[in-house]
């Protein structure tokens, strides 16, 4: 039997390849040089490569050229290659803050970057996903970087328990994950989206019950990814005992990556599965927006607070999948990208606060920081006005966005909560700002050389002011999103 | 007869099997050892699908869902080490040091 | 369907002992004997290649690893439970349910499996050829992140399991925050 | 920029300026340097609206859109940011500015010294200019720019001496008061959106004339609004942090808490006027919010012992006045009154700034009197701004507060009586507000000195930088009024010129011209009663008379207005008390929750934290559970379902 070679169109395997490539070159090269910085350096060296090539990608599909791989089970699509910017994005920030952060806590092994580039790839191929199995596997790859990375100050006890906890509820929400692919699988008898789509509509299609629990089961794996209530409580413990910069990746890289694949899924082969596949994320949504905001009211560390907000802004996010289409698409990437900048931004100004054991964030830090460190304080209040959807920075826009995708496609009532919560959310982002401006300083901030922690900074701050100022160029880029699958 | 579904209620009930081990095992290797009954009530499934649809997608599947077993055992072992290594013990309740 | 009966009782009663023998050791031999049955339960469905990979990375790999580290560590079994006597009875309680729950959808609609010769002649030789077409073709790209997938896990359990040498013991207790 | 009117858009530009420099640069520079900045800044953005104020005079068309750049452009939303100079936003940028200036120069005497000067002078320079977006904005999302940006200056001026707790509880007050109204201007926004498929005030106005009279989705989305605006304006039931805003610096409370910010919500109303115009049951809303906000305010004033907290309540109560304008349909006149009312708040507040500043700190009316002895100016200019504020005739409050009556009086746009119920409540409103604007007159300037003997020697004018803006706002409280006499007898400059650019259709009735003089007579009579009751009760009497009101019925009626009608009390049983904690919202949580509960330990925290700890145990069994649960319950709900299908 002659072997037929796949469709292979390397230029859009060329972004993922660079990363991986990047990646074990640093493994290798860490084997014996143990200096982090050459590692660091060529991360994001790496980064910046595969955002070239994603950017020739990017310019050729805006000029409508279509391509992808595998037939059609690698896609590089606007949202795809939207999704990889945004990624990218948050890798490099989290490469930029964890430099300083391990050299602080004296953990800097170099196996560290390549384990984080593993993961942004394996982002990258969940978000490019045109199929089951491919999205899995993306998952996967991402997931088990992040379960060590979450350990990875193995001296401290609280690492320790994050990693294993994120693990096994992980293994527990993937093992439903791989269920539901399952189902899907055997309702249709395929894995990849267009053919999973031409099953379910297919003359004499019966198995639409299978095919419904399937995607319920799908959906639940995923949702424990991007935190929705009530597969959300990990993400609070987890998130407090990871190192920072860990928690920066993982509320950014990882949220975003679950959210790319939920929303190619829920676009194209949710609509065609039962009502209740539908109805069912619109019930967790609400939870999470309401639950997400109440908690984090209550919280007395910023690095928790900013967990529990992770959640509820996991809320908002999942308003535009419901809202699927291309409006609801955009308005996503949109969002992650501002909340990208802002959320890592709040991350990093938190390493620089925190003692070495990751010990201090608690609100008391904050206090008087206006005085001792005007400059940072500034930084941490943008981004958390922006957190808070502060008109005229990128949050702000962000919400209007998703805001708008939601009622445009019906959901009013879940967007009058949305707003309710998040004029809640207010009160808790307010806080710290309350902390920095209000308040004498108790604590002598840590002075340690940290240069590249404050470029991260620096980048971020101007990223969620410039795209609140001016967010029409960045949305009207995405403008033709036209996905590939679209026409199917 | 043999039917799909037989195959089907066999990898529910083990999957159910897996749940109760999940929830109810405090020793850490126990609840990895119930992960990976999860992960074969999967693969009953998916072998019996394969079957019925008389395609070789679903043994593929199969391989793949094999490999990432293997994948997240051994890093969830490597988890379990660094906890052992702090905690002493190998149960999961003293893991709640952050909590509320 | 006899051997079906068989062979699913057997599986039950291995996982059954997977969840509820005390000690490590024990549990991971019932394991083992679930999926070795696994394997022959893929055998009667003319899966031979995947029955052959079950032995080999499954009980052969996968289970060695766990069985390295019980005895490695000298991993007891459960001590009494403090608290929780409660979580038995709702896990047994949410096992039943999810149990009946999926049990009863996937019986809504039977469905006959084809007879084994067909099976056997689509597969031709235990469907290794069938799979290799698949996995080479179709698949080549999952194919291929697997092999990432398991160079993750390795360059991750590695940077996690190794440490420093040079790190002392009282490092560590003042590390850790105790 | 052909048009030299659309120069006046860089006046919020050279304040956000000012703000810059003050806020980046600020601590470098010698002390009087940040309030000069400050000043120029505001000052030259002052000149430019007048410029355009001018230039605007004699066109038929006083409207300029200037499109700044264009923000969005999602699906059926497209949006472009831009500004709006008309007859009302000139307006209203002039008296931004006009007295900003004044207050910064005030202020450069006032906060002399202080070790936040300039961070004191970014924060008012941000004011500005946030305000002047609010008031220039063309769409509402640009409003709501602005009108976030003032809250949030706001909270953070309130909070200026942070090192005292209480400004900062009053600080957050404001600041989850204001959210409130947020969540109703948020929600209003979206409804509009959904309704007339744009944010662009004009074209939102226009589209608002063509839809069914009364329609359920216009009044709602009015009724919201009314909802944001009594959030800003300190209206009923959302006044409590209005007087607790006066923890700030008294020249901020002149400027944000009287002259400016406040009014934001009726600007808000008057300038979405065709929403309210063509829903009478929100417009009635509004009418009787302002008309029992108003009686309420002055009733509380009545007792107050702070010298700044009664000007705060007759805020709140003029406030009331200007939303019964907006309700009724007199929407020039709610303008009008704002305008005058600007004047002789802000003159109020400064008098008090002055006689705060000459004592060292001291706010209790009972340690003042007799003050205007020794304070010549800011004692004569105080009395100005009483008389004017109480409605005497030929003063800017007796023709602003005259029409506001007359309006209501022939307002056909309130069904049935209630227009006249609503005049009766003003007229009383202005009697009080006569008795008790004079009793702080004659407490503090008048009457016998009761002061400390410290504070005595130290006793005295302020000097001039901050008598002179005294005296010009003075001058203004006093011929103010001119622009705007009533319209049956004499030329009225103002109606004409801003129902330029408010179009909303509503009816008057044409009363004989006996009864229009008839009815100012009847406000005249008021103002006299009020005014001679206090002369009778403080000046010759020295309060004698009030010996009775501290038992029986009328020493429970001073006890409830002395506790702010007992709004506080109520609020804090209603949703602080943790009993009832968890129901409560967000004033709640924040105030209990989060400081005494953190503090307290989680488990005392009521509810919430207690379910939180047993939910969020820590442990992974429970959380796994959880996740089963989320799924479980999702599958039975698909299996139930599926077996009725």
């Amino acid at each position: 039997m002659p072997l037929v070679l796949p469709d292979i169109d390397w230029l859009t395997l060329a972004p993922l390849l660079v990363l991986l490539s990047t990646a074990s070159l640093a493994a290798l090269y860490a084997l014996y040089n143990r200096s982090s910085k050459a590692v660091a350096l060529l991360a994001l060296l790496g980064l910046a490569v595969a955002a070239i090539f994603n950017l020739q990608l990017f310019v050729a599909s805006r000029a409508g050229e279509l391509r992808s791989s595998f037939g059609l089970r690698y896609l590089a699509d606007q949202g795809a290659l939207a999704f990889n910017f945004v990624i990218l994005l948050g890798a490099a920030l989290a490469i930029l803050i964890s430099y300083d952060y391990l050299k602080r806590a004296e953990l800097e092994q170099p196996e560290y970057y390549p384990l984080m580039l593993l993961s942004a790839s394996g982002a990258m191929v969940m978000a490019a996903a045109g199929d089951l199995i491919i999205l899995l596997l993306g998952l996967e790859i991402m997931s088990l970087a992040v379960y060590v990375l979450s350990a990875w100050r193995q001296q401290a006890r609280e690492s320790a328990e994050a990693g294993m906890k994120y693990f096994l509820l992980g293994a527990f929400a993937s093992a439903f994950l791989i269920y539901g692919i399952a189902l899907i699988y055997g309702a249709t008898g395929f894995f990849s989206y267009p053919q999973i789509v031409a099953g379910l509509l297919a003359e004499g299609f019966e198995q639409i019950f299978l095919a419904t629990l399937g995607g319920i089961m799908i959906l639940a794996g995923l949702g424990f990814k991007v935190a929705l209530v009530p597969f959300h409580q990990w993400a609070p413990d987890v998130y407090t005992g990871a190192p920072t910069p860990v928690t920066a990746f993982m509320s950014v890289v990882v949220k975003t990556a679950a959210f790319a694949a939920l929303l190619r899924i829920f676009a194209f082969i949710y609509p065609e599965l039962g009502v209740l596949a539908v109805q069912s994320l619109v019930v967790l949504i609400a939870l999470t927006l309401i639950v997400g905001n109440f908690t984090a009211l209550v919280q007395r560390g910023i690095k928790r607070m900013l967990a529990y907000s992770a959640v509820a802004h996991a809320g908002y996010l999942a308003l535009a999948v419901l809202a699927a289409g291309n409006l609801g698409m955009r308005a996503a990437i949109w969002y992650l990208t501002a909340y990208t900048l802002m959320n890592a931004g709040a991350f990093a100004v938190l390493t620089l606060l925190s003692d070495r054991n990751d010990h201090g964030d608690d609100l008391e830090r904050f206090a008087g920081l206006a005085r001792s460190r005007p400059y940072l304080a500034a930084a941490m209040t943008v981004f958390l006005l922006s957190l808070a959807g502060i008109p005229l920075l990128a949050g702000f826009v962000g919400k209007i966005l998703v805001f708008s995708a939601a009622i445009e496609a019906g959901y009013v009532s879940l967007t009058v909560i949305a707003i309710i919560t998040s004029v809640v959310a207010m009160v808790y982002y307010l806080r710290p700002v309350m902390y920095m401006y209000f308040r004498e300083p108790e604590y002598e901030p840590l002075q340690t050389n940290s240069r590249s922690t404050h470029i991260a900074i620096g980048i971020a701050v101007f990223g969620t002011v410039l795209l609140g100022i001016f967010p029409g160029w960045w949305y009207s880029l995405l403008d033709l999103g036209q996905s590939l699958l679209a026409g199917l | 007869m043999l039917t799909l579904n037989h195959f089907l209620a066999l990898g529910a009930i083990l999957f159910a099997i897996g749940l109760y081990g999940l929830l109810s095992r405090r020793n850490l290797v126990a609840i990895l050892m119930s992960v990976e009954i999860l992960l074969n009530a999967i693969l009953v499934n998916v072998v019996a699908i394969a079957r019925f649809n008389d395609q070789a997608q679903g043994d593929v599947f199969a391989l793949f869902i094999i490999a990432i077993a293997a994948a997240e055992v051994a890093v969830g072992l490597a988890l379990f080490l660094n906890v052992f290594r702090l905690n002493g013990v190998a149960t999961v309740d003293p893991l709640r040091r952050m909590k509320e | 369907m006899l051997t079906f009966v068989v062979l699913s009782v057997l599986m039950i009663v291995g996982a059954v002992g997977v969840i509820t023998l005390k000690q490590p050791v024990h549990a991971a031999l019932s394991l083992v004997a679930t999926l070795l049955t696994l394997a022959v339960t893929y055998v009667t469905l003319q899966a031979h290649f995947l029955a052959a990979i079950q032995v080999i990375v499954y009980a052969g790999a996968i289970m060695v690893l766990f069985l390295f580290v019980i005895m490695l560590l000298n991993i007891q079994g459960d001590q009494p439970q403090p608290h929780f006597r409660w979580m038995q009875i709702v896990a047994y309680l949410t096992a039943l349910l999810a149990a009946g729950a999926i049990a009863a959808t996937a019986f809504l609609s039977p469905r006959e499996l084809p007879n084994a010769e067909l099976m056997s002649e689509a597969l031709a030789g235990g469907g290794a050829a069938a799979i290799g077409e698949a996995l080479f073709n179709d698949f080549v790209l999952a194919f291929q992140l697997v092999g990432v997938l398991l160079l993750t896990g390795i360059i991750g359990a590695v940077s996690l399991v190794q440490r420093k040498a040079t790190q002392t013991a009282k490092d560590e207790r003042e590390l850790s925050g105790v | 920029m052909n048009d030299i009117v659309t120069w006046a858009a860089l006046a919020p530009v050279l304040a956000l300026l000012g703000s810059l420099i003050n806020g980046l640069f600020g601590r470098r520079l010698k002390e009087p340097l940040p309030g000069i900045i400050g000043s120029v800044a505001v000052g030259a953005g002052f000149v430019l609206s007048f410029i355009a104020f001018i230039a605007l005079l004699g066109r038929t068309e006083p409207s300029v859109s200037l499109v700044l750049w264009p923000y969005l452009n999602a699906g059926s939303f497209s949006l472009e940011l831009g500004f709006v100079i008309d007859s009302l936003s000139v307006i209203m940028m002039m008296i931004v500015t006009g007295v900003g200036l004044l207050i910064h120069i005030y202020s450069i005497g006032y906060m002399h010294g202080d070790s936040g000067f300039s961070r004191y002078f970014a924060g008012l320079n941000l004011f500005i200019a946030a305000m002047l977006i609010l008031v220039m904005a063309d769409s509402f999302l640009l409003m709501f720019v602005g009108w976030e940006g003032v809250g949030v200056v706001s909270y953070l001026l309130i909070g200026f001496w942070y090192r005292e707790r209480l400004n900062a509880d009053a600080a957050r007050k404001a600041f989850i008061v204001n959210r409130i109204g947020d969540v109703g201007f948020l929600l209003a926004m979206f409804l509009i959106f959904k309704t007339f498929g744009t944010l662009n005030i004009a074209e939102v106005n226009e589209a608002a004339l063509s839809l069914v009279f009364g329609s359920a989705a216009l009044s709602l989305i009015a009724l919201l609004l009314l909802l944001a605006a009594t959030g800003k304006s300190a209206q009923l039931p959302l006044q409590v942090w209005l007087p607790d805003a006066m923890a700030g610096p008294t020249p901020v409370s002149a400027l944000i808490h009287a002259a400016t910010m406040v009014t934001a919500g009726v600007y808000l109303i008057a300038r979405a006027a065709p929403l309210f115009a063509q829903s009478p049951a929100a417009a009635a809303t509004v009418a009787w919010v302002g008309a029992l906000t108003a009686i309420i305010a002055a009733f509380v004033a009545l007792s107050q012992k702070d010298i700044k907290k009664i000007l705060a309540y007759s805020t709140i109560s003029q406030l009331g006045y200007m939303f019964v304008a907006v309700g009724v349909g007199a929407y020039w006149v709610g303008i009008f009154h704002f305008f005058t009312n600007a004047f002789f708040k802000a003159l109020l507040f400064l008098t008090a700034g002055s006689v705060i500043h000459a004592l060292g700190g001291e706010q209790n009316i009972d340690k003042m009197g007799g003050l205007g002895k020794s304070m010549k100016i800011t004692g004569g200019t105080a009395l100005i701004a009483a008389l004017a504020i109480s409605g005497a005739p030929f003063l800017s409050g007796f023709f602003s507060k005259d029409a506001i009556l007359s309006a209501s009086f022939n307002s056909e746009l309130i069904a049935g009586y209630g227009n006249y119920v609503i005049y009766a409540i003003l007229l009383l409103t202005a009697v009080m507000t006569a008795f008790y604007m004079f009793r702080w007159y004659y407490r503090v300037f008048a009457g016998s000195e009761r002061l400390d003997k410290e504070t005595k020697v130290r006793l005295h004018e302020s000097p001039s930088i901050m008598t002179v803006p005294l005296l010009i706002l003075a001058f203004f409280s006093v011929v103010a009024g001119y622009i705007g006499l009533p319209e049956f007898a004499f030329p009225n400059w103002l109606a004409p010129w801003l129902e330029q650019s408010i179009e909303a259709p509503v009816n008057f009735v044409h009363r004989a011209v006996l009864t229009e003089w008839l009815l100012i007579g009847l406000s005249v009579l008021a103002v006299a009663v009020g005014l001679g009751l206090a002369y009778w009760v403080y000046h010759l009497k020295n309060a004698a008379p009030l010996a009775r009101f501290n038992q029986g019925f009328l020493g429970a009626l001073n006890r409830f207005s002395q506790s702010g009608a007992g709004f506080d009390g109520l609020y804090r049983n209603v949703f602080i008390n943790p009993g009832e904690g968890t129901a409560g919202g967000l004033a709640a949580v924040d105030k209990e929750v989060i400081d005494r509960g953190i503090r307290a330990g989680f488990v005392s925290v009521g509810l919430l934290g207690r379910l939180l700890g047993l939910w969020q145990s820590g442990y992974v069994r429970i959380y796994a559970l959880a996740m089963l649960a989320g799924i479980a319950i999702l599958v039975i709900l698909l299996a139930v379902t599926g077996v009725m299908a």
